[in-house]
């Protein structure tokens, strides 16, 4: 063999590969053609199209995405968000899975803002993909809304300009079970949990554990499960349960596995021994139906869906949702709208003020500490610099409607903001540990 | 002592589970030499398609009972099509490859299959409760076990028996067995490997199915469901024995039951359990459990 | 003088069965010495001890001065014995150069991986002394050919030119004609002693053929139900009743109960 | 390789350098991120030869890409080539530890065990609360000699930094293939019975193989580490490692350089495939690796280095 002859097609073959990269992905995300008259606003949407997730979480909040964004371009959305577009300029979105590995997230988003030059960004539903893209949005300077992703750490761990999160982390959900339970099982003495064997489960549970020893010292922890993610089968962990017999059992399962869990626990009469707290549950109210026993205590992860309070909006957005995908909308469905009506009101905010379009960092200074009205809440970008969302939440009890054969939640009880949030100042994990100072639940 | 049996019964359950998912495996590893990813396809289409034959059937409000029938039914189905179409299309062209390439080619089609699988259903899980719930549960020494499960359990069981008399006793078996040993000898002895090859497959998808099918009616179908079962009925069946069908049983109880042990006694190490049982016995016995003694002429 | 190979009391058992026992052989420089007996009277087992295949149960194999016994076949290599095998132990996918400049490649590497893994693969030395193997074992026609494709005659020269490679003091051929017909046999048997006698390597063969024991062994073994029954050259050897009775006469007579030949003889 | 052949080499890597301001920043980090999966394989390639195909070499990948996240928590370390370096010798001593028990399985057990490991890895990372758990942690920005580039200074800096990590492992794997350990490669797949003979240890043969291949996917965890700038446990998880399998089967086991233009050929149809399909682009990438193994059963590498193939082996 000739000695340089090899690199002569190496660096052919580099440059083929390059070009045929540059070319396929140049035609890959010239899908849009024909300009409006207004320069439209690019806004890439990041959700789960395939794998576990995607059918409670992804596909919940693609639909989400595709009616909100149709009708705001058509100004359709009621009061105070009856403009059309965002500042008047329509709206473009490119869907991407988010499934795959955080290399590929990490890559698809630099693709997103660099390549197919969206100007936001509003997705990401697991929190390790929400952790690698905010420092890449700070680094790009790339506005991001992070939708339903739940880890606290985002905004705890540095500071950040370019990203926001409206929907409240997952510290919210935790303290929330923590302060309903004990409100409705004042005399507790022991209480168990069960969570899936990753980030999600983990951080769910030791907040809920946190919550609790500050709410109710006396009550103990009996058992402490973490069955694997997607485990689908529960029988030892139910029987672990069953010989327990703790009065309160801790689930922060979603879907797939909370849906398992409830009819293998159900047909072994867990709920004789035992109530469930589930901190998702209301995401497989209307699945599983009368398969919940009644008495479980269910949240939403805020006040969504049925747990939300009557309101002009909410009414338009369930029947919208409802009308359009023949399901009404879960939490991550309320996660995205509420998400993308903070963007609009931020870019209105800021067109007004600007009197032309906005720039990003007029959007940025717009969006935050704004306060805004979503479907189900009112949030306030209060913490995490102005970043970081709070809003009330409320948590209830299942309860079954043989009549109407159909499920209710009952005992709402729903809890203020600053009740079951840290303080600006304070990280989720100091607030737990110091015992909830400052908190104000009335 | 309510612990020791529910260790006893949930790690029971699991092996029957574990079982039924990788004998599959092992048989067609055993006969081909190949190592089927996509039995994890034929696991979540078991699943789904049993889900929706459920569902199909308890919406026409007939007896219960034949809604097991519907389980087993849709299962046979299932995996003899998918089993056919991928053998003949497919894994024909790559026999006498490098073990490694026909893994590869397995790979490939189960990443296609998963896919397909919401290109056909949607990416929202399927319910199809109603034969778990059906069966109801009963008291064994103050525990609540599932009817269900204990119907996994003693069918599984049954399995084993059939499959271990099948290899041993009859023709078909024989067959299989003297392919397993000797491939090239068995071929020389006037055996149509070809033939054994095709229905080994279509016999090792229909189990792959049917451990997808009598697993829907306990869990939410939803996709994804056959990444995690590929691994674990991998982990069985290197601990029994590749080709091994006593080997499967005992991976799967000895897996079952250290589960079931590590969900009472020690909740933490249930997430690397499994792997650890695996490193160890292969450790010890590089080849599993029940493997025919491999030696190398010189 | 002191003898190349010395071996002193070998046994080696397999369970109950005995397949090794007493063996006491001193084989000085330069020998050819021919080993012959019965299937299964311990040939392959005694070749298999000395190379390090088998570990011996008992005894000692003395080798230019230095135990060998029970070392892994590898180092005992690396200190000057080579063989060959019944089945000729080839690199199928390597073409027959590329056969025997492995084998001279690793002998030239040194004893360590991590010599080898910075000895180039392909020099001029590797080179030259190939294709001398390749002149002196009469198989240049197939230089370019796949290891794979060569016929029984030439898989098993090549077989035997690998095994030179490090320059082995003694070499050991397992059966070096089996499986070729009775007109090559001998031609096959000129090429490998006048290559080997070129060489100076002192050699054991082990052969069922007594024309070709007659024709080129110095010395001759006669191994029977484990040990040796008969050592001599062959003239004196061959003749020896006992040889004629067990090995080379055809009346092999059904043994008694003490007498029980190893079940593993070519393992 | 001669001393022409590694100036021509280096003058190639050096006019990439250069083509820096003629890319498009994603399409650098495109091509970072199809580099260190490149340096995975290239390591693949290197056991492929000799018969062995791990399902786990996602172990050693996690555990240079954690070493670079801890060596900058723990350690406050900052420099890329000293993180590089730390990642490298620690991916290579997981592999110096675990190959006392690998090095003595072949074929499908040797993938099984190398599963389990790399799966146990996975589930200590899981279990590691203060690590992030499943959603990991972020890597801070390395600096280069002393100097802090930021924004996309930092992305062309780690750019450079993979050209020249392609550039060292190249070498130093084509110097290994064409060294007798190397080149035994084949003949351990061939006959190790032989090669025993011969006095040398197999086992010890593929030890080596094992280590240097987790140096080399010890690197790519590196390099992905500090283009990513976040570690999780999905690094470690067997889809990873099937993956690495996947590029090394597209690329085919030929010749070094096929690695990584394989792993870039990988990330732009399955950047492309993404773009085109988000709910069916697993399907697309099962297409093109089923496409491949029935078409061009020798790798696309084979495609464009094709007289290679046909002078393969000692005789060149």
């Amino acid at each position: 063999m000739v000695p340089g002859t090899t690199f002569v097609r190496v660096c052919k073959a580099v440059l083929v590969a390059t070009g045929v990269s540059i070319i396929g992905l140049a035609t890959a995300s010239a899908q849009t053609a024909t300009p409006p008259a207004v320069a439209p606003v690019k806004l890439g949407i990041v959700t789960f199209l395939t794998g576990a997730a995607a059918g409670p979480f992804g596909i919940p909040g693609r639909n989400a995405a595709e009616i909100m964004i149709e009708m705001i371009n058509a100004g359709k959305v009621p009061e105070p968000y009856a403009t059309p577009g965002l500042g008047g300029a329509p709206i473009e979105t490119k869907v991407l899975d988010e499934n795959g590995s955080t290399a590929n997230q990490v890559t698809e988003f630099r693709n997103l803002v660099q390549r197919d030059g969206m100007h936001a960004i509003v997705g990401y539903i697991s929190s390790g993909n929400c952790l690698a893209v905010a420092p890449v949005a700070e680094e790009l300077k790339a506005l991001t809304v992070l939708f339903d992703c739940g880890t606290p750490r985002i905004f705890e761990e540095k500071s950040l300009k370019y990203v926001f999160r409206a929907t409240p982390h997952a510290t919210m959900d935790s303290v929330a079970a923590a302060r309903y339970v004990v409100k409705k099982y004042p005399e507790l003495t022991s209480y168990s949990g069960v969570n899936q064997n990753y980030a999600w489960g983990q951080d769910s549970w030791r907040d809920f554990v946190a919550a609790m020893k500050a709410l109710t010292p006396k009550a103990k922890v009996e058992k402490e499960l973490f069955p694997k993610l997607f485990a689908g089968e529960f029988g030892a962990e139910i029987s672990a349960l069953l010989t327990a017999k703790s009065p309160i059992v801790h689930s922060s399962f979603w879907n797939g596995d909370l849906e398992s869990f409830i009819v293998q626990s159900g047909a072994r009469g867990l709920s004789k021994e035992s109530t469930m707290v589930y901190t998702a549950g209301e995401s497989a109210m209307f699945r599983m139906g009368s398969k919940i026993p009644d008495g479980s205590i269910i949240g939403a992860r805020g006040q969504h869906g049925v747990l939300a309070p009557e309101s002009a909006l909410n009414t338009w957005f369930r029947k919208v949702y409802e009308d359009r995908f023949g399901t009404p909308p879960l939490y991550p469905s309320y996660h995205m709208a509420q998400s993308l009506l903070g963007l609009k009101a931020a870019w209105d905010k800021a067109a007004i003020k600007a009197g032309k379009r906005p720039t990003t960092d007029e959007v940025i200074a717009a969006f935050e500490n704004l306060e805004f009205e979503g479907p189900s809440a009112k949030i306030r970008m209060a913490i995490g610099n102005g970043h970081q969302g709070i809003s009330d939440i409320a948590y209830g009890t299942f309860k079954y409607n043989k009549a109407e054969a159909r499920p209710e939640i009952v005992d709402i009880v729903r809890f203020p903001a600053e009740c079951v949030n840290p303080p600006a100042n304070m990280t989720s994990t100091a607030w737990l540990e110091a015992g909830m100072p400052g908190a104000k639940c009335n | 002592m309510i612990t020791a049996i529910a260790i006893v019964t949930d790690g029971l359950v699991y092996a029957a589970w574990l079982f039924v998912v990788a004998i599959g495996l092992s048989l067609i590893f055993g006969v081909m030499k190949i190592l089927n990813v996509a039995h994890g396809a034929f696991y979540a289409f078991g699943a789904y398609i049993s889900a929706t034959a459920i569902g199909l059937y308890f919406d026409r409000g007939w007896p219960a009972a034949g809604g097991y029938v519907a389980i087993g039914a849709s299962a046979i189905a299932t995996g003899l099509i998918m089993g056919y179409v991928l053998e003949r299309v497919f894994l024909r062209r790559v026999y006498g490859k490098d073990e490694v390439v026909v893994v590869l080619v397995t790979y490939a089609l189960f990443l296609i299959l998963e896919d397909v699988l919401i290109l056909i259903w949607g990416a929202e899980g399927k319910a199809a409760y109603q034969p778990y719930s059906e069966a109801g549960s009963i008291d064994i020494g103050g525990l609540a076990v599932s009817l269900y499960d204990i119907g996994l359990v003693i069918f599984a069981a049954l399995l084993a028996i059939a499959a271990i008399f099948a290899i041993k006793k009859t023709t078909f078996g024989r067959l299989l067995t003297a392919v397993i040993y000797d491939r090239e000898t068995a071929s020389a002895f006037g055996v149509d490997v070809s033939r054994v090859y095709t229905l080994t497959f279509l016999l090792g998808a229909v189990l792959g199915a049917l451990g997808g099918a009598i697993t829907a009616p306990k869990i939410s179908v939803s996709p994804g469901l056959g990444v995690e079962v590929i691994v674990l009925a991998f982990a069985v069946v290197a601990i029994g024995g590749m080709g091994s069908i006593e080997g499967a049983l005992l991976g799967a109880l000895i897996v079952g039951l250290f589960r079931a042990c590590a969900v009472h006694l020690a909740p933490n190490l249930e997430l690397f359990a499994i792997y650890a049982v695996m490193a160890l016995v292969l450790v010890f016995r590089p080849h599993g459990l029940f493997s025919p003694a491999l030696a190398r002429k010189i | 003088m002191s003898a190349l190979l010395s071996v002193r009391d070998l046994q080696k058992t397999f369970g109950q069965v005995v397949a090794a026992r007493d063996i006491n052989v001193d084989v000085p420089v330069g020998q050819t010495v021919g080993i012959i007996g019965a299937n299964g009277a311990g040939k392959t087992t005694f070749v298999n001890m000395i190379t390090g295949h088998l570990k011996p149960s008992g005894g000692a194999i003395i080798f230019e001065g230095g135990a060998i016994t029970g070392l892994p076949s590898r180092k005992i290599m690396r200190l000057g014995v080579a063989r060959s095998f019944q089945v000729a132990q080839l690199f199928p996918t390597y073409t027959v150069f590329e056969n025997l400049c492995a084998a001279i490649a690793i002998a030239h590497s040194g004893t360590s991986v991590f010599s080898a893994a910075v000895a180039r693969f392909v020099s001029d030395r590797t080179k030259g002394e190939a294709e001398t193997a390749l002149a002196h074992f009469q198989i240049a026609p197939y230089r370019d050919a796949l290891a794979s494709t060569l016929p029984q005659g030439m898989r098993k020269l090549l077989d035997i030119a690998m095994a030179t490679a490090g320059n082995p003091r003694l070499l050991l051929l397992d059966e070096p004609t089996s499986g070729i017909s009775l007109e090559e046999k001998f031609d096959l048997m000129e090429v490998i002693m006048a290559a080997l006698k070129a060489r100076g390597t002192t050699v054991l063969f082990v052969e069922h053929d007594m024309e070709i024991v007659r024709r080129f062994a110095d010395r001759v073994l006669a191994f029977y139900d484990g040990t040796v029954i008969a050592d001599g050259p062959p003239t004196v050897a061959l003749d020896d009743p006992r040889v004629a009775e067990f090995i080379t006469g055809t009346l092999i007579r059904a043994k008694d109960g003490t007498l029980k030949a190893p079940t593993v003889s070519h393992a | 390789m001669s001393v022409r052949h590694t100036l021509l080499g280096a003058l190639v890597f050096a006019g990439l350098a250069a083509c820096v301001p003629l890319l498009p920043l994603w399409l650098i980090s495109l091509i970072t991120i199809a580099m260190s999966s490149g340096l995975v394989v290239s390591g693949l390639i290197i056991l492929w030869r000799a018969g062995l195909v791990p399902f786990g070499q996602a172990l050693f990948f996690a555990t240079g890409a954690y070493t670079v996240a801890l060596a900058g928590l723990w350690l406050k370390i900052s420099d890329a080539v000293v993180l590089v370096i730390l990642a490298i010798v620690a991916a290579a001593l997981v592999a110096a530890f675990a190959g006392l028990l690998l090095a003595r399985y072949r074929e499908i057990f040797f993938a099984m065990l190398s599963l389990a490991l790399s799966m146990i890895l996975y589930g200590l990372l899981v279990k590691s609360e203060a690590l992030g758990s499943t959603d990991g942690i972020n890597v801070a920005q390395a600096t280069f000699f002393g100097m802090k580039p930021r924004g996309a200074a930092y992305t062309i800096a780690v750019f450079w930094l993979s050209l020249v990590l392609v550039f060292l492992a190249w070498l130093s794997v084509t110097a290994y293939l064409g060294s007798v350990a190397g080149q035994m490669a084949g003949a351990i797949r061939d006959n190790e019975i032989r090669v025993e003979y011969l006095g040398i240890s197999v086992t010890r043969l593929i030890h080596l193989k094992l280590t240097i291949a987790a140096a080399l996917a010890g690197a790519g965890g590196a390099l992905a580490a500090l283009s990513i700038s976040h570690v999780d446990p999905q690094m470690a998880y067997w889809t990873t490692s099937g993956g690495f399998v996947f590029v090394t089967i597209l690329a085919g086991a030929v010749s070094v350089p096929a690695a990584f233009i394989g792993a870039l050929i990988f990330e732009v149809i399955r950047s492309i495939a993404v773009a085109v399909l988000p709910g069916g682009w697993q399907m697309i990438l099962g297409t093109v690796l089923l496409v491949t193994i029935l078409f061009v059963p020798n790798g696309l590498g084979s495609l464009i280095m094709r007289k290679r193939i046909a002078g393969q082996g000692g005789s060149k």
